[in-house]
């Protein structure tokens, strides 16, 4: 058994399924694994703890990443877990905004990520607005509540499949705009990263291949995962959980290893036109498949 | 008795107050929950937040533990040595303004994943209001004894030892009691830090799911282990000190 | 008993101390100037003067506590430094409310580190049965009354075994029988050593004071030495010392 | 000019010491930067800094006179009416049990997006030190000074102002010391919570981007504003006490 | 400026005051038990008696800061209860540290939230020149000799206008001329109004007391009052004088 330890982006949630069934299953362990999941309450720590040899692997974002080695962390991308966006930019149904010109001189709430505002800009300047027309404001832990409680007009940063379900839960529906569908290229929202130097490491392949195994598991018995995910996590065996639970299962990668450079290296030059990142590195220096 | 009576008084009090808030804001669930909605997520929810309480709590008393002592041996350090005071001073207060997120990772990294980086983040937080407290009294001596014991031929270490240190307990203790209602803030603080347990796990943990009655239970948990640390803190200090009247006048006006 | 108490004779030979031309100023007033005292060894120099006079400054200065300006000057009969020679009973009684009685009588022996051996926790408990209070080992001072207080700081003092000895009103707070019994208790505790005591009481100064010396005036000078006859502790009724008391007072009124 | 050599000879030599920190530990740019790089990180982004310190030096400034005002305030209720130990205490306690994150939403909602609901974290960090100390102050007169009082004719509340808070106040100033050293992490924290602008806001952009030297840049800032207050504090109190020697001995050993 | 300082004739007639039966045990120790004394109205009634005995408790009893036991009962001429009708000087001088001179003497009137206005502080300011500290109203207690600060202590009870006087030792810290003094002033102060002195000079006793008594041995007995002759301040070379001294000596030493 090789000892492997993972650093979630987050505390456990429906996006993480794969790991944790793959872990509750066994699949770790009959691919010679030792898996130790962790969480973070700072998502930004996980990609540093990397960097700096604190752990072997840990979930992150493409766009993250991007800066994250655009700064000179020595990371690449080994695996994907969910291949789409879930950020979106979401308003309550029943409120003013309808489109995403309505923004216009409105507040907007987000939680620091670092790149919202290349994000939001891209998404308003195909409405002929530019962020100069909003007001952002950080709030942190309260997307949600500053939304619902009518301090912010809309949110950015939120999941699709988490505060969409929320709002409805709260009997306040919300609307999202999906980032894909306004101008910004799709990206991988939930990826594997790991040192640069390990990359090739044999136990990422055999992890991965467990990650693969767990997806796929999923897909045909969601049932059963669903129940081992909320084992010994009563916590999130909740309304909330099993509806996002539900929302998340279509957006997993069906093959976390499969890397689509062409995608990633769009993305890069986005983030570049939005000036994020001075030059776009090529791909094979941030992002491999797992030989 | 009486004072176990007075107490519950007290309890049943501010939670009708809280109730009345609820009523008067008419603030939905999801930001102020009643108390009833609590009570109901604590009972729900009791093995979660023992097993989790427990966590914290192990964190808190040994953070308090290592706070108060390295508090107390810094303040000595500073009061018996210029050195201290010129280089260990300006290090102590910059820590304070250090935010955790910063300082998050190197811990993790230095100190792992489990309960070490918690308690030294709680011993963060404990660590200067007893520095301060204990330093402060200990610059505060009757220059009288002072005079006396210099003329005994004390060496400044045995005047620290024999009259600064026992003349600033009272403001040591003062010390350690704001220490002991911070402590639980600090062990919370901590399990930010990247943690899979304790009751500052469950807390982020409900709050970005939105349990809002959770969290407020587990808030109430938390101040529950304030109030009794610090009555247990206020009763040692009476009994350490037992020279030191606490004039506080018993019979009182009414507001 | 007595035996037992009278104290050890002091290791070393008696000091002679003389403090000479000391001078003092409190924020512009000049307290004195060119102040001398000569304290002869092994005796009992006693030290009157009105209220605020300067009494209190000079012991401090002659216990290091006070700073001196130039040109004063402290110089001792064997020419060693005076630090750690002196026994101090300042005007307040100094006690320290967290110790016992007995721990504050034992005071100088844990400040120097020493762990008080039986020999010495026997001679603190002897002469807190000289002072009268014997039985109150164990009680905190917050307990004693004002003169029970000054009477632990006396012990303390004598506990100190020093060739030294400065103190500033001892017997103030204590009524006139026990004022005279703890009179002979001082002085024979102190025998053979070199005493700079100040009081108000011109006839306590006349029963153990073997050099009396009145400090009157701003700038404060320092009068001749006046010195009653005969062994201390003396007899009060003796109508030699009363007249030198009218020459005390008259001093004094000066 | 001394006192100033001295500062900056101490700076200088904590400077060293991160600098060797960092060669000791070998750590990576992204988890601690070396001081050059924080300092040409500072001086580049000087605007930045500049801009968002000044938010949150206002913060700070304001929610430490407002803090210590109602930590005075609450203190002299305490020592005063039964009734206020009995109801305001354990809520004082409870509320810094209450970690923020539970409370903030409330904040926001009540208090905006703007200065105020900073503020507002900054007094709730400072508020108990200072009750805390002042209350512990109030509660430790001399007894005979009570007794001369009493006999007097003195009403409690004369009592109150005119022999226990200034007999107080040494534990008082105590007490805002710590307050004027944990004030700017009050600040930041309520620039978590939500916020546009202040060095909390820019150092979780910081953060969030990896521009780990920028965070530490507006760390050593806030550092910064920790020592001044500390040290104005310190000279106020001294200043305002001048009746309470400071006993700690100038002269001293090497350690 | 004698007819500035004669004390304003008290505004109520003068008030006796008598405790009765007085019974005080501390931790299991009986101090006293049956333990009277009368203070005639408008007289000064001496309390005497060794270090310890309970002098310094009995007066705190009268001022209302001891818990006296059953069936202790304190009685006064007109019947009405004596809280805000006593000035009380105790053993300490209990300055406060951070109130100028000035200040502390005229600390009652602060307590009792009167603006002292420029007739009090004019009186406050000669009070100090009477007990010889002109020109250090200004400065803070720290800055005084012991006697000094007893000085102050006595002002400021002598501010206060009250039909009963509780001094305790209000002369021990002075030099024998300043005593004789300050007697005086105090006397001329307090005419007309009753007042109780603990006092360990008999001579002192004998100047300015209308009735002496002596307290003695534990639990403590009250001794029957003796009654000096002649208008206060006596000259204390009067020769009966001095045979009530050599009587009191006697019952301190019973
Ligand atoms: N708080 C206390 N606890 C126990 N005993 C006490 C306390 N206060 C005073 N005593 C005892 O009560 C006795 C009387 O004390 P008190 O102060 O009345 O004496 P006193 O006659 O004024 O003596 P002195 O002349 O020395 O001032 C003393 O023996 C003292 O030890
Ligand atoms: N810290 C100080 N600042 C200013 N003046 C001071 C200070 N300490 C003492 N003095 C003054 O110095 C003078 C001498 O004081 P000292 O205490 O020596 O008097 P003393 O002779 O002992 O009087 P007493 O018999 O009243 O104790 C006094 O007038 C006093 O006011
Ligand atoms: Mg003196
Ligand atoms: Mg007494």
């Amino acid at each position: 058994q090789d000892k492997l330890s993972v650093m979630l982006d987050w505390f456990v949630n429906p996006d993480h399924a794969p790991l944790v069934v793959a872990q509750e299953k066994g699949f770790f362990k009959d691919a010679g694994l030792e898996v130790m999941l962790t969480a973070p309450a700072d998502p930004n720590d996980p990609p540093k703890l990397v960097a700096a040899g604190g752990t072997d692997l840990a979930v992150s974002y493409q766009p993250q990443l991007i800066l994250q080695v655009a700064e000179g962390l020595p990371l690449v991308r080994v695996g994907t877990l969910v291949s789409t966006p879930l950020n979106s930019v979401v308003v309550l149904r029943d409120g003013p905004v309808k489109t995403l010109k309505d923004l216009k001189g409105r507040k907007i709430g987000f939680s620091i990520a670092g790149f919202e505002d290349a994000l939001l800009g891209a998404m308003l300047e195909k409405h002929g607005l530019s962020l100069k027309d909003v007001e952002l404001v950080n709030v942190n832990f309260s997307l949600s509540p500053s939304l619902l409680s009518g301090q912010v007009d809309a949110v950015v940063g939120a999941f699709r499949n988490f505060e969409l379900n929320q709002l409805e839960i709260e009997k306040h529906p919300g609307r999202a705009f999906y980032p894909e569908e306004e101008g910004v290229p799709p990206y991988d929202e939930l990826i594997l990263v790991a040192h640069k130097a390990k990359a090739n490491d044999p136990r990422v392949k055999r992890f991965l291949a467990a990650v693969e195994r767990a997806t796929l598991y999923i897909l045909n018995h969601p049932e059963e995962s669903q129940a081992a995910f909320v084992k010994g996590r009563p916590e999130l065996n909740d309304e909330l959980n099993r509806r996002a639970w539900a929302d998340t299962l279509p957006r997993f990668s069906h093959s976390p290893a499969a890397l689509d450079a062409e995608r990633y290296s769009r993305f890069a030059e986005f983030l570049k036109a939005r000036g994020l990142i001075k030059e776009v590195a090529p791909v094979d220096r941030y992002a491999v498949v797992v030989k | 008795m009486r004072a176990l009576l007075r107490g519950l008084v007290t309890l049943a009090v501010l939670i009708a107050g809280w109730q009345a808030l609820v009523w008067a804001t008419g603030l939905p669930r999801y930001l102020l929950p009643g108390p009833l909605a609590v009570a109901d997520a604590m009972q729900r929810q009791a093995p979660l937040l023992w097993s989790h309480g427990l966590t914290t709590l192990t964190e808190i008393l040994i953070g308090l533990v290592a706070g108060v002592a390295l508090g107390g041996v810094s303040a000595l350090l500073l009061a018996r040595f210029r050195a201290a005071r010129r280089w260990l001073m300006p290090l102590l207060l910059v820590s304070q303004a250090i935010p955790v997120f910063a300082l998050a990772p190197l811990l993790v990294l230095w100190l792992g994943y489990g309960m070490a980086s918690k308690i030294a983040m709680a011993v963060l937080v404990i660590y200067f209001p007893v520095t301060t407290a204990l330093f402060d009294g200990l610059r505060r001596t009757d220059p009288g004894w002072l005079d006396l014991a210099r003329t005994m031929g004390a060496s400044p270490a045995a005047i620290l030892w024999n009259i600064r240190l026992p003349a600033a307990l009272p403001a040591f203790w003062s010390g350690v009691r704001v220490a002991a209602a911070v402590a639980p803030i600090g062990a919370v603080i901590g399990e930010w830090v990247g943690s899979s347990s304790g009751l500052g796990y469950l807390m982020l943990h409900a709050n970005a799911r939105m349990q809002i009655d959770l969290l407020f239970a587990a808030v109430l948990v938390l101040g529950l282990f304030a109030v009794t640390l610090y009555a247990a803190v206020d009763a040692v200090a009476r009994r350490a000190l037992p020279w030191q009247p606490d004039t506080q006048p018993a019979e009182d006006a009414n507001p | 008993m007595l035996a037992a108490m009278t104290a050890p004779m002091p290791a070393t030979p008696p000091l002679s101390v003389t403090v000479s031309r000391a001078r003092l100023t409190y924020g512009g007033t000049l307290l004195f100037s060119d102040l001398t005292l000569d304290l002869p060894a092994g005796r009992t120099t006693c030290l009157l003067g009105p209220s605020g006079v300067g009494k209190t400054t000079l012991l401090r200065i002659l216990a290091g506590l006070a700073e001196p300006e130039p040109p004063t000057c402290v110089t001792t009969g064997d020419g060693q430094p005076l630090a750690g020679r002196i026994a101090y009973m300042a005007q307040q009684d100094l006690l320290l409310p967290w110790l016992t009685i007995l721990d504050n009588v034992l005071l100088g022996d844990r400040l120097r580190h020493r762990r008080p051996d039986s020999g010495r926790v026997e001679r603190a408990r002897a002469l807190l049965d000289r002072v009268g209070l014997a039985g109150r080992e164990r009680d905190r001072p917050a307990a004693l009354s004002g003169g029970q207080r000054q009477r632990v700081a006396l012990a303390r003092t004598l506990m100190e075994d020093k060739p030294l000895v400065l103190m500033d009103e001892p017997f103030s707070a204590l009524d006139a029988i026990t004022r005279l019994r703890l009179q002979e208790t001082a002085a024979e505790t102190l025998a053979g050593r070199t005493v700079l005591m100040v009081t108000h009481d011109p006839l306590e100064a006349l029963r153990i004071g073997d050099h009396l010396h009145v400090m009157t005036g701003r700038p404060a000078v320092m009068g001749p030495a006046l010195e009653p006859s005969g062994p201390v502790p003396r007899r009060v009724d003796d109508p030699g010392l009363l007249a030198l008391q009218a020459e005390l007072l008259r001093r004094l009124a000066e």
